[in-house]
């Protein structure tokens, strides 16, 4: 038998460095194609995000250059606010930091280690430092390059220069030098990523120019830059324990009240006064010894019959309730977890207005139109945003649909998945916008053979908290509400499609109607002459004006019809 | 025991005549009154009486299915109706033409008579023989005239054999002495006529198998019978002469199928019509007709459980059901001639046993066994459901 | 133009004796057999000649389809063999009496006389008439007898109408004094006698419809023919009756079909056999028969584009083809009575026209263009394929 | 526009706790009986590697208390080697720390979090810090409550306790407190899990108090401890620029030759040579304009014709292989990425052996037959365990199966996976082992109705890196060579139970045989009886004669047979 200490000297730290490179996969970095197309993610969103906040339309230029075999360099440039000097390091360099991903708010990125993430994949792959260039537009442009620092896990300036800006250039750039991924213009490939990111920014300009000298535009088709999320506080429903015991900890108010009031959304002084009386009820519930009776209390205060609980405990219950006051008078530090604890549990028992939903940030209609009219030149286009929701009880969501028909867009139906804006391209099959869109009825809404038909479907799900079913975070999880509203926005941009598509058809439908009824005079008048005895040609004759006759009359009649038609053309 | 005590020969109560002129005014007028809208700018149309359950009615007293009076009215000016517009009109003048000229003209012969290309179109006036069909029907009901009249004649099937003489045209033979083969009845009976009828009763025999085996048997001659062949559904020329021979000749018409839904549903057609061809029952339902088996009672009687076979489908109390054979005896329970305990009794039988008997299966006694023993005793003493 | 100048009447090559004594000393000999097997304490079987198209040939100089000489050995003592063994004797002992009493029965009849449940267990001697039937067969090929000899029938098909006398038993009768309906052919045509036969030639129908059309227009009357209806595929009493007319009589055989790969195969049938009852050509086949119309050459001779059919199935040329017609049709291009250049021509633009075209669709000429036109034209022309 | 200043104003660093709750799900945490599965899993492996590592027969013994709703204290204990005190932070409290994760080697977690997770689940849940009891088998027991700092991203011991250890005891005992977990005896679950667990390791010694009391005890059927797998050098074939750079830093090797041989499976002092001819060709074949020409080198540098190629470059070749010999004699730590990158494109032209497969610890035929039937006590058992494999050009894997037939198995198709003898409890039907054995047609191996016979089958794939589909590590990714290597092993386990199954059934068979001739017997009689004449009663007695002879002949001849049957029974 071995000792135990001889066991335990080979123990050692492992770095984030070595975490990132056992779990690659979970970041994106998988397969050649779609490591480069991570690594153009990271860097685009990045310069997407920082226009957003600064409230510029953001210009956005993308180079892949081919060194070699699976050799690239990929350049990302933008007109952003640029990157502060001593910033540089913070935003490229340090794993599991991010501008934002602490906070409660709707962001493109989720994963927390985003762009340092191709800074490393770049330096496993090329061992080559990351180039910056950058200005906030002062008089000084920097030029960095950023390596991390694998066993400090933190990044490091490797070179640094600083220029003049005598044209007050601002913006950012990088070069990024990747190895062992591959250009392909596949729906998985950078193009197609653009392309959507694209269709869902329309007030981006972005430019692709691929290996082979190439350029591509996706031109700007909404000059108004989208207001960037703003931060939601927590909902009640939404924390745990360990949440509101950290948050009192770090929080500037001066009591518990104080605290809850400022820091969580939806509570009010009268909703603290309200959290007293169910905290002190849910003590004296714990002192009863009969399971059944005390099941029975739950269950009544479950009912907010949270008064007539504390009652049925006697004259005691004032005295509980003095006690429970008295928490939420106390500086927060002092919370113990016990008490956060009765906080969160009591919070299960009460009602809450819904989460506020002002953070989401949906495209709009207005844009999605744009954004498709723009890259796919669609013979119609509609689009759907449908009222903010909340789901798994406190997590606010806001769906939104495009349909695009016809015109360019070449037949057989093509879904693009949005997840916050961001492009989802791959594991469509489980994604809850596959099902939702497969679940339609098409038929019904003239779109007779879908996988035929020249039909472009966005779906962009937009919250703070998006349900990814895995790590990858490429596929949206099958919540039923998610999955009910997808549904209704699809079949409300489909009716609008449908109309159109009875009015593209009416007309022709006219003449051929016409056609119809005239094509059997002949057969008519035989017959009818022959049971009768009358001439054939006189009864022709009196069949042919009655026809003109009757759709004289009607075409004034369905004349009226065709302004509801072209309400979306 | 007296010969057929149970069944004898009654009184003739119909006489029939056949108008030819009446089909052909009937045509004019219908064709008249389309001109007249159409003149006069109107939407031109005709009104045909519904076809189905839901315009159908069991007439209690006359113990007939009869047709309802719902109508549905065909117009010229309408997408949905144009073409069947022009096709009845198409059929129409074709009646007309055929009642004038004596001709008659199988249903597939109408169909190629009327089918051609609309001039200046790919379309055809009939694609296909299931749109003839129909047509001929709505105007059976609408004139209300056997298509027969129109001489229109449908498939025929079924032979007869026995002691009577039947002139047809200018021919007059018995039909027992052509051999074992019988007479094979024509598609239109119409013309026949009964010029002897030696026999006590008429047995319709579902299957050719066991005509023949009657014949062989020499059952016709010693039970003073006349046996009917339907091989399978009766055909309408064979619905159409057990009427005759029932109301004009008098005769007891007596039904032999096999024991099962199918078997029934067959007598039920002889009796009192088809729902499909409710209009037609005044002619070609026989209400009085008697049924003689099989019924499930003879598989006790005769020991016969050996040789039952499997009802088809998903019995009533089985999840999913009930289908098939079930779902079909649970139908034929509910038709108002079998609204009597003796039928209810059947069919719920059979329910309960879950089989079916053919009429073959008598030979698992022996050959002789349906011709000697079961048919004589049950007909001679009366046992026959309603 | 002289009368039938192309179809004439010939000497009878025939006569036809039964004798049920040679059936009877078949069965007892195998039988026998079977017994000194076991007794000697080996395991006892049957040799019966395969069915289906490996064992079949085709006897070029006489034209019909022969069997070939692959025999099968159906063992007692074999697990996938025993069920069929026992069945075997059963239905050979059953066959016995019925001979030997003089009894027919049809197929179905010796299926439930020879049902029953087999003592201490629940399995029946036989399940299903499909048990029955392929014993029977089997038994043709190992005695080498009809079914008909064995005195079991089948179910029964058709009718003949024309001028000739038949005697079946004790009666005689003239098949052209039988009204419209004509005379129905029985099941079994062993036992008939052809008395009087005043006509030129034979002409076999498909359809029932286009047979009382000619009736109707007394084309028998006129053109001195025999018509026999077989609608549909002629059953084995029609075929039997067919060749005794022609090779017992002398009568020249002209088939009158569809035109389309079911027809051919009518038409195939009555010539050759079919495959499956290859054993039986020499007493069912008429390889001298001739075959009138429809042909595809019809079509644009006559005008009836209009009135044809689209093929079913796919084409040999499209994915997934032949299928459905088109298959059938490629199939009788090898049919080894069918490499004429005549057939091969008719069959080669069937494929390539896709359509077919029926009897009826004559019709769409006129009612009478058939008897008046289309058949006295090619019949007396001596237009027809062999 | 906002100032970029005012933009990073709030910037913050991310902690790696913030890091786990946002990605619990990814760890196993998600999800009320899962998370509870991960808390126990963890524990559990921790003991059984433990025990391994130190050569003792492991004792383990899980305990799950329900303290309220939703609310459970889980006690691991085990007879392990114990902790030394001053690991037991770097244990229970290091994020992203593993005792082995670092290293190439098979191992029962691959997560590199661990039983640290499973601390800061408790912590987050129900705010309380882990206990943790351990001795070496000292003089002392050490008690100490551990937690994790999530600010400074460690952990560290909030009480500490030191009691005599008079008996000499030995081992590890750990309680956590969770809350939002749920006991329930589903496949998901707890026992389920246990159950599994001691199926692969029959040297295993597992009990399981339920949270009703109910003690369940999974008893040891083999007395050995399997030995603990053993490190293996990375093979050339599967190493990244970055770890030769990075290796060669850390090695103790004075020589970059010495380097590469000691520290990589597979390479020899001739390999050496051989790596400097192809480097150097590498170099040459560089230097040529013509693509088309730089091609046809590649392919013959493929077909291993270095010594041409560097032929086909004139005399100059001799000078550039002096070059690249220098490197190998420098020291490592002076190798630089371009070096290393020479060497990694070098070796992916070169042939080696296949990787070493001697780390690889399978559970072995006789252990799976001892506990397949010690535990599920069936009426047949039988293992395959196939040779070590190789996918992915450089790792070794290999495949073993059990198959168990009847006895207290109840009718249904069960499969039980593993990978590196963890149970896999997820996502099954993804899994290479479910298609693998979805995809043999038991039919033919007497197994009629597959969902209805009682049948167990388990999979285990073995391997340094099993290619996971997600990073839950649930179910192992459709490999071609893993799912050829299952299907052979389950093929050749039906093999035996058809074997079993021809064998049993073939004696009902030889019964029901006879019946079946002897019943046709009266009915042959009667027939022949009519047909011949003879009386019915003589031929019935010769018929059951032939019988009678014919089967006491197959009899005897069919004897022989069963003793290929019963090989396995």
């Amino acid at each position: 038998m071995a000792e135990a200490k001889e066991l335990f000297k080979e123990f050692k730290i492992q770095s984030v460095s070595e975490f990132f490179r056992r779990n690659a996969a979970m970041l994106g970095y998988t397969g050649k194609i779609r490591s480069l197309t991570t690594v153009v993610h990271e860097a685009v969103t990045n310069s997407l995000d920082a226009c957003e906040e600064a409230g510029i339309l953001p210009y956005v230029r993308v180079e892949i250059e081919e060194l070699g075999r699976e050799h690239y360099k990929v350049t990302v440039e933008d007109n952003g606010p640029g990157i502060p000097e001593k910033f540089i390091t913070h935003v490229f360099g340090k794993m599991l930091a991010g501008t934002k991903a602490h906070r409660n708010i709707q962001s493109r990125g989720q994963q927390g280690i985003g762009i340092s993430g191709a800074v490393m994949f770049a330096q496993i792959t090329s061992g080559k430092a990351t180039r910056v260039i950058t200005s906030t537009g002062d008089d000084k442009i920097v030029e960095a390059w950023v390596k991390i620092d694998v066993d400090k896990n933190e990044g490091k300036i490797v070179k640094k220069e600083k220029h003049p800006n005598p044209k007050g250039w601002r913006g950012t750039r990088i070069e990024l030098e990747v190895k062992n991924v591959k250009y392909v213009r596949s729906k998985q490939g950078v193009y197609w990523y653009l392309k959507l990111t694209a269709i869902a920014n329309p007030h981006a300009h972005i430019e692709l120019i691929e290996p082979d000298g190439k350029l591509i535009v996706f031109p700007r088709s909404s000059e108004e830059v989208p207001k960037p999320p703003v931060e939601m506080k927590p909902h009640p429903r939404g924390v745990l324990t360990d949440d509101v015991y950290r948050m009192a900890k770090r929080t500037r108010r001066n009591t518990v009240r104080r605290f809850l009031i400022g820091e969580f959304s939806r509570i009010s002084d009268k909703k603290v006064d309200e959290l007293v009386m169910y905290i002190a009820a849910l003590r004296l519930i714990k002192t009863e010894e009969d399971k059944n009776v005390q099941e029975q209390f739950y269950e009544r205060l479950m009912n907010e019959e949270v008064e007539k609980v504390l009652k049925s405990f006697g004259r005691n219950w004032r005295k509980v309730v003095k006690e429970v006051e008295k928490i939420m008078e106390k500086p927060p530090e002092k919370l113990t977890w016990h008490e956060a604890e009765e906080i969160v549990e009591a919070f299960k028992f009460m009602k809450f207005l819904a989460p506020p939903t002002h953070g989401l940030r949906p495209i709009g209609e207005e844009n999605i139109e744009k954004g498709l009219m723009g890259i796919l030149k669609p013979e119609f286009v509609t689009a759907v945003t449908r009222p903010p929701k909340v789901y798994s009880g406190g997590i606010p969501f806001q769906v939104e649909v495009g349909l695009a028909y016809g015109g360019e867009i070449s037949n057989g139906f093509d879904l693009l998945r949005y997840a916050n804006r961001v492009p989802l391209l791959f594991d469509a099959g489980s994604c809850v916008t596959t099902l939702a869109a497969r679940s339609i009825d098409w038929k019904r809404y003239k779109v007779d053979d879908l996988e035929r038909a020249p039909v472009v479907l966005m779906i962009n799900v937009i919250s703070v908290h998006v349900p990814y079913t895995g790590t990858g975070k490429q596929s949206i999880a099958n919540v039923e509400e998610i999955y009910n509203e997808i549904r209704l926005a699809i079949m409300d941009a489909a009716r609008k499609l449908q109309t159109y598509l009875s009015g593209k058809h009416r007309r022709l439908y006219q003449v051929k109607r016409k056609k119809t009824f005239e094509k059997y005079v002949p057969e008519i008048a035989r017959a009818l002459s022959i049971l009768t005895g009358e001439p054939e040609e006189e009864i022709k004759n009196y069949f042919l004006g009655f026809i003109e006759m009757k759709f004289a009359q009607s075409e004034s009649e369905e004349r009226a019809v065709p302004a509801e038609v072209t309400e979306n053309a | 025991m007296p010969k057929s005590k149970a069944v004898k020969r009654s009184q003739p109560r119909e006489h029939f005549v056949y108008d030819p002129q009446k089909v052909l005014s009937k045509l004019e007028e219908y064709g008249r009154r389309v001109l007249e809208d159409i003149k006069s700018g109107k939407n031109p149309y005709f009104d045909i009486p519904m076809r189905g359950l839901g315009n159908v009615y069991f007439d209690e007293k006359r113990k007939v299915i009869k047709m309802g009076d719902k109508l549905s009215r065909r117009y010229f000016l309408n997408v949905a109706h144009a073409r069947k517009f022009m096709q009845t009109l198409l059929t129409m003048s074709y009646v007309k033409r055929l009642v004038a000229e004596g001709k008659h003209a199988s249903l597939r012969e109408a169909y190629y008579a009327n089918k051609h290309t609309i001039p200046g179109t790919k379309e055809n006036t009939f694609e296909d023989q299931r749109e003839s069909d129909p047509i001929i029907e709505d105007l059976e009901r609408m004139l209300g005239v056997l298509r027969e009249e129109m001489h229109l004649t449908a498939d025929r099937r079924g032979y007869i054999y026995g002691d009577i003489v039947i002139r047809d045209g200018e021919d007059e033979f018995n039909t027992s002495k052509l051999g074992m083969g019988g007479w094979a009845v024509p598609g239109t009976v119409e013309h026949l006529q009964f010029v002897e009828v030696n026999v006590d009763y008429a047995l319709v025999v579902e299957t050719a198998a066991m005509a023949d085996r009657l014949i062989e048997e020499k059952f016709p001659k010693k039970e003073n019978a006349l046996i009917i062949a339907t091989q399978g559904q009766a055909s309408r020329g064979v619905r159409r002469l057990i009427h005759r021979l029932h109301y004009e000749e008098g005769l007891p018409i007596i039904v032999f199928t096999d024991g099962d839904p199918y078997g029934w549903y067959i007598y039920s057609t002889i009796k009192q019509g088809s729902i499909n061809l409710a209009y037609l029952s005044e002619k070609l339902a026989t209400p009085e007709a008697k049924f003689v088996g099989m019924t499930m009672d003879d598989i006790e009687r005769y020991g016969l459980k050996n040789v039952t076979e499997k009802l088809k489908g998903i019995p009533p109390n089985k999840k999913g059901g009930p289908t098939g054979d079930y779902k079909r005896i649970m139908e034929e329970m509910n038709y108002p001639w079998f609204q009597n305990k003796e039928w209810q009794r059947q069919l719920q039988l059979a329910l309960k046993m879950g089989v079916r008997i053919e009429q073959q299966a008598l030979a698992n006694k022996s050959l002789e066994f349906v011709a000697k023993k079961y048919l004589p005793e049950k007909i001679n003493n009366g046992e026959l459901l309603p």
